[in-house]
């Protein structure tokens, strides 16, 4: 068997049960694959961990990737299959905020965890959404801080993930409608989000573990789709302590809000669109002022996906 | 030197060893053990130290205690310093008992243990921070009058010049000097002295001896003096105590008075020699098992 | 004897009360559970989810045993080498100290990418973390000695490693056993740490975990676990100090344990 | 006197050495700086940043010396209540040993969401990391004094305060400053860490942006930064103690500094 | 006991101030100081203990070394016994350099500092955990033969049955005893005793005097007795040097062979008295600014 190590964007929740599924259901095996499943601290940490050579597969963030490529064309890992093709990215608010749009956050305090997604693509927004940055007080704060310190008015809005934000808000009992989102999705960010990624030194070494982990696992995507409760329940027996009926309902909301890109009735889940990739690049380069810009093919590579035909064109 | 001094030997009965104690008339108790009982540790290793001793000491008197090794004599120091507790019986100090006393106590221990991160001038000061009513008065004369106090004091004892060093700079007889000195400092009522001159050569020995005198003449602490020196104990006390091998009592107890002040001629003449040969005996006894009531 | 019961009697007392003070004042205030849970509430998740915490448990406790152990001989080997030798001071303090400066948060990804998440990051992380305590109190109780009672040892021609073991660590041992303690609850947050950064099971993940899904008593109850881990070792620590440096702690006026 | 020169030229060299070795490592082995940076580029990072490093560097210098002064205060004052009452010992110290086997970093949130992110968690959890060692240093140190040393003071009548000012705590000192040292790298991480968890200023929330975007050399610039601290913090306390101590540290077998 | 020993004085020349060393023809230095000085501490606090000091002890000599409080005497012993560094001049032991020789050597120290953590027997067992060729025997025979061996010391000396005991749980004079223990139990071939019976009574010293004195006549350890106690010196030593206040120097050095073994009764004769009266006169002497040059 071949042995892999993945690592994950973050603890163990239900929408990683795409993974398990496949896993318990043997499907890796059957591609003599061995797969190890590593717990991560973050969809953009697990970038530099592939890339080090410390994990041979992520599921990490693609705009991180698209940083780390441009900074680092040679150790770059690729992406192979794209997961969350929705731009989650938010700027989180009381509902009885006056921020209203983003040219409200200017003077204001916004607050994110340093390797937040979106507190990183806040300057592109800047840029697209034509606001000064600068005027911007930005707090970095531990993740688990960000929904309280917000509804304590600590901060008075905070960068994330809508599912996250939303969630979490919940579970610390604050009523959906509390909260409003200002997406980035809504000014002009049409960025895609976590992606398999893998190693260039697994592509070049064994291009067909990386064909047998993808078709795997779409056929792991597959069943979770179709059963979400088994998919969580596969999470839960490796780690009891999750609340399950939660995490299902995160699960369902991952498919609705996060996968469900009207493109993927066209090229199926998992495979990118170039020319919406090629905009994300130069939305990111020029946002974060990176030293140069990579190329769609460098950042996705669709040679290893299963055929067109098996990729799942509806989630639901 | 004044020979010829009258050398008076008085035997006293011991007090009787069942432990009643009769107080002797004349003494009216300035330190007082009531059938006192020390022991150390716990069963199975305990050790008996003191059992049942009874000592009155009048007022201003001078009494050394004598005995063999390991017999008792600083612990029963100790427990009259209050740093020890007496296992059962009572010790009473001044008339109150032990602790409670408001009486300038100066002590000098067998082991000469000073603060070591302290000079020489700084432990010697220490009673003087400590006690009232010098105790007030320490943060101002402490740089003036008090070090001035030391120095002479230091000076004394032939250690003039050596306030600045720290404890082990010195050698074992100048710590002793220097400890008596910490003893003497703030003026004590009572003095307990154990073997303060044990670590010096005679002739500095001889020295403080009439230094002792000349102190106690003048300002008549009452002092509880061990040592393993019989000319020591004649030439300083008005009474001599010997305590018996462990568990200790008190075996023998006379009254030494020879006129003062005394010299060292004194020592050398007959009388005063077969004293110390019967105090010799005593001892002799004392360290036998059987303990020697006399 | 019985002044000892009193005082253990009084002791728990005031510690329950402090618990109680807790819950009282959460509750006065109206203090959210996704802040700081009550006591009450701990203890019932505690004994909930006894069963799903008791292998995290057992793993933390096993890699910070493991890590604590290896750490106190790195230690005593470093604060020997440094109460005996001028140079090895003068080389490996500025390093230690530098090193033990920095979060180890920090260091733990490096662990990670050489040995791979779980249990030897956790492993390592313990162990760097107990060392530095180590290392100065044994340094510290070698370098403080008392000369008179190497003497002896001089005399008789002893090498200075007879020194070292007759007079140096004996004498060191009270210093020694201070330092264990501070090391062990080190060592406990080292191996957390690292669980917290990467690994599968330990009371580190179990609170990320739970905290990732804002379940703030679970956090507490591994808290308390730790805590609890922390006393134990502490506790047997105590033990074995009293008997080992029992003459040290002959006094009566400050008197321990 | 010399020879003590020539020792610093050599520990000076080894430690340089080490550094030469680490680069040479990285260059052989190829490691990346995103895992491992090279000390060349990270003092190049150090040199090149230090203008928008240097106000974090005093912001977390300013907030560790605020939490740990603080720290130290309480420290020495609950190890000397621990030392003299039998019942302290037995509610403080398991509270504490507790308290301190739990990682700062799940504490720290309860800070923040209290006080607001920046200086105020980060002093505090400076504080309380700096806490426990001083506790138990200053708690063995008064436990373990000769009662010798103690006897002089008792037949003067002085009161447990005089014995305690006079002989205990000066007795204790040495432990104190192994204690200092150990807590001072304890403040330096305890304020990075909060920092890390919330703040917009200060050497821990450099190191997050930097390995937000992988510019690993500049995390590590911020670890050579926190380093050269706790050194420099090191060497101060020493110079304080040999003034201090030098009474404890008169042998010359097993010397230091 | 037997009376009328012949006690010989022969008074010599002490060796020549300037420090040129003159051999006595008779000695073969076992123990030889070549114009040591011993200074302490940094100037402006130098302390000169030592000056030019020549001093040659033949093998199997007993040797007492007396004189005034503070002169140097533990500074010699110290530095024979290798703890201590001369700052000029030569410290020959058994004809090597002190450190180097290959000579059991058995120091009770002025102060007896056990090893607090070690029972009364570990701490007297310890020079035969260290010294060759008991080293290599340690771990078979330290609970069979060598604790006996203890024991049978321990009790000599009047300790049996504290062999169990922590030190501090001993009264002065049994730590005394129990550290002249530590130093005869690996049967030292140079002895060097620094007020050993400092802190015992009369008859507990003389006991162990008598003991020492058997022990070196059958024995035959070269032995450096430093001692305040003059009756002592006469009773053991073949030779008593005399030093002069510090900075110390040796100022008068006296052969005192009477026939062996020696006793009590000896002590009391007119002769002796005499030679003890002329030792303090010396010491007298020399404890006077101006060092006193016979
Ligand atoms: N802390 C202690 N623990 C146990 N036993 C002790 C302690 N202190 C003293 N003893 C025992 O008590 C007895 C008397 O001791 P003490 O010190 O009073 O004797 P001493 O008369 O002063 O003897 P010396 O003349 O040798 O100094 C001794 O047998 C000693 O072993
Ligand atoms: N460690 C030291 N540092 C500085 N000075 C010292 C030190 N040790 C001894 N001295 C000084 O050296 C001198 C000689 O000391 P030493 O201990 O040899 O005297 P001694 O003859 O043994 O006296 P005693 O009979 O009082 O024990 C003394 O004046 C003392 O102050
Ligand atoms: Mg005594
Ligand atoms: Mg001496």
């Amino acid at each position: 068997d071949t042995k892999l190590k993945m690592v994950l964007n973050w603890k163990y929740q239900g929408p990683q049960g795409f993974f398990f599924v496949a896993q318990d259901k043997g499907y890796f095996k059957a591609e003599g694959l061995d797969v190890t499943i590593d717990q991560g601290d973050g969809s953009a940490a697990a970038v530099p961990k592939v890339a080090s050579g410390a994990y041979d597969i992520g599921f990490g963030d693609l705009n991180a990737l698209i940083e780390f490529a441009a900074k680092k064309p040679e150790e770059a890992p690729v992406a192979v299959y794209v997961m969350f093709n929705r731009p989650p990215f938010t700027v989180a608010v009381k509902a009885d905020s006056p921020i209203k749009t983003p040219k409200d956050f200017e003077g204001k305090t916004l607050g994110g965890a340093a390797n937040d997604g979106a507190l990183k693509l806040f300057p592109a927004l800047c840029k697209s959404a034509k606001i000064d940055c600068g005027k911007v007080n930005i707090t970095n704060m531990a993740p688990n801080l960000r929904e309280q310190m917000l509804m304590r008015g600590q901060v008075d809005g905070v960068f994330g993930y809508v599912n996250t934000i939303r969630f979490s808000a919940k579970l610390i009992g604050v009523k959906d409608d509390q909260i409003r989102y200002i997406n980035y999705g809504d000014y002009g960010m049409d960025l895609y989000s976590n992606a398999i990624i893998v190693s260039k030194k697994l592509i070049k070494e064994n291009p067909e573990a990386v064909k047998g982990f993808l078709r795997a696992l779409n056929k792991g995507v597959i069943d979770s789709l179709k059963d979400p409760k088994a998919s969580v329940a596969s999470v839960a027996t490796r780690e009891p302590l999750i609340k399950s009926d939660v995490e299902l309902e995160r699960f369902d909301a991952t498919v609705k809000d996060e996968m469900n890109h009207p493109e993927i009735a066209r090229i199926g889940l998992g495979s990118v669109d170039p020319a919406r990739l090629k905009t994300s690049i130069d939305i990111l380069v020029e946002a974060n002022g990176l030293p140069r810009t990579p190329t769609p093919a460098e950042i996705f590579d669709p040679a290893f996906l299963p055929p067109a035909a098996d990729l799942p064109k509806k989630l639901f | 030197m004044t020979s010829g001094t009258n050398v008076v030997l008085i035997e006293r009965q011991p007090e009787p060893s069942s432990g009643e104690a009769v107080p002797p008339s004349h003494v009216d108790s300035y330190v007082e053990l009531e059938r006192t009982t020390v022991t150390y540790g716990r069963a199975p290793n305990l050790v008996h130290a003191l059992s049942e001793t009874n000592l009155r000491i009048a007022k201003g008197d001078f009494v050394a205690l004598v005995g063999p090794s390991g017999c008792g004599k600083s612990t029963i120091l100790k427990m009259v310093g209050g740093i020890l507790r007496a296992s059962s019986g009572f010790v009473y100090v001044a008339g109150r008992e032990v602790g409670a006393e408001p009486v300038r106590i100066g002590m000098a221990f067998q082991n000469p243990t000073m603060l070591p991160w302290l000079s020489i001038r700084d432990n010697v000061m220490m009673p003087l921070k400590i006690v009232p009513p010098f105790r007030g008065q320490y943060r101002k004369k402490r740089k003036g009058e008090f070090r001035d106090r030391v120095e002479a004091l230091l000076a004394q004892v032939g250690l003039k010049g050596f306030g600045d060093k720290h404890p082990w700079q010195l050698s074992g007889g100048m710590l002793q000097r220097a400890s008596l000195c910490r003893a003497l400092v703030h003026d004590p009522q009572l003095l307990l002295l154990d073997e303060p001159f044990g670590a010096l050569d005679q002739f500095t020995r001889e020295e403080l001896w009439s230094i002792m005198q000349q102190l106690w003449m003048t300002r008549r602490p009452t002092v509880l003096l061990v040592t393993h020196d019989l000319r020591e104990a004649g030439y300083l006390a008005n009474r001599i105590c010997v305590m018996s091998a462990r568990p200790g009592r008190i075996v023998d107890d006379r009254v030494f008075d020879a006129p003062r002040p005394r010299n060292l001629a004194m020592t050398y003449e007959p009388d005063f020699v077969a004293m110390t040969q019967r105090l010799r005996e005593l001892i002799v006894e004392a360290r036998s098992d059987e303990p020697a009531v006399a | 004897m019985n002044s000892n019961v009193n005082r253990k009697i009084a002791s728990a007392v005031l510690i329950v009360g402090l618990f109680a003070v807790w819950e009282v004042l959460c509750l006065a205030f109206g203090v959210s559970d996704t802040v700081l849970p009550r006591p009450s509430q701990i203890f019932v998740t505690l004994w909930q989810r006894f069963p799903a915490l008791w292998p995290h448990t057992l793993q933390t406790l096993y890699t910070t045993m493991l890590g604590f152990v290896l750490g106190v001989g790195i230690g005593v080997l470093i604060g020997v080498l440094i109460g005996w030798s001028k140079l090895a001071y003068d080389v490996a303090y500025p390093l230690l100290v530098g090193f033990s400066s920095v979060p180890k948060v920090a260091v733990v990804p490096i662990f990670v990418l050489y040995f791979g998440a779980g249990t030897v990051p956790a492993v390592l992380t313990a162990l760097i973390m107990s060392i530095f305590p180590v290392v100065v109190n044994v340094a510290t109780g070698l370098a403080t000695t008392e000369p008179e009672l190497e003497d002896v040892m001089k005399t008789l021609r002893a090498t200075k490693f007879d020194i070292l073991w007759n007079v140096g660590l004996p004498r060191a041992m009270p210093y020694f056993f201070a330092s264990l303690k501070v090391a062990v609850t080190l060592a406990f947050v080292g191996s957390v740490i690292s669980e917290t950064v990467a690994s599968n099971r330990g009371i580190g993940n179990v609170m990320m975990i739970a905290s990732a899904s804002f379940d703030v008593p679970l956090v507490f109850a591994g808290l308390f676990i730790l805590a609890a881990l922390g006393i134990i070792l502490y506790g047997v620590f105590s033990l074995i100090e009293s008997r080992i440096t029992g003459w040290a702690h002959r006094k009566t006026e400050f008197a321990m344990g």
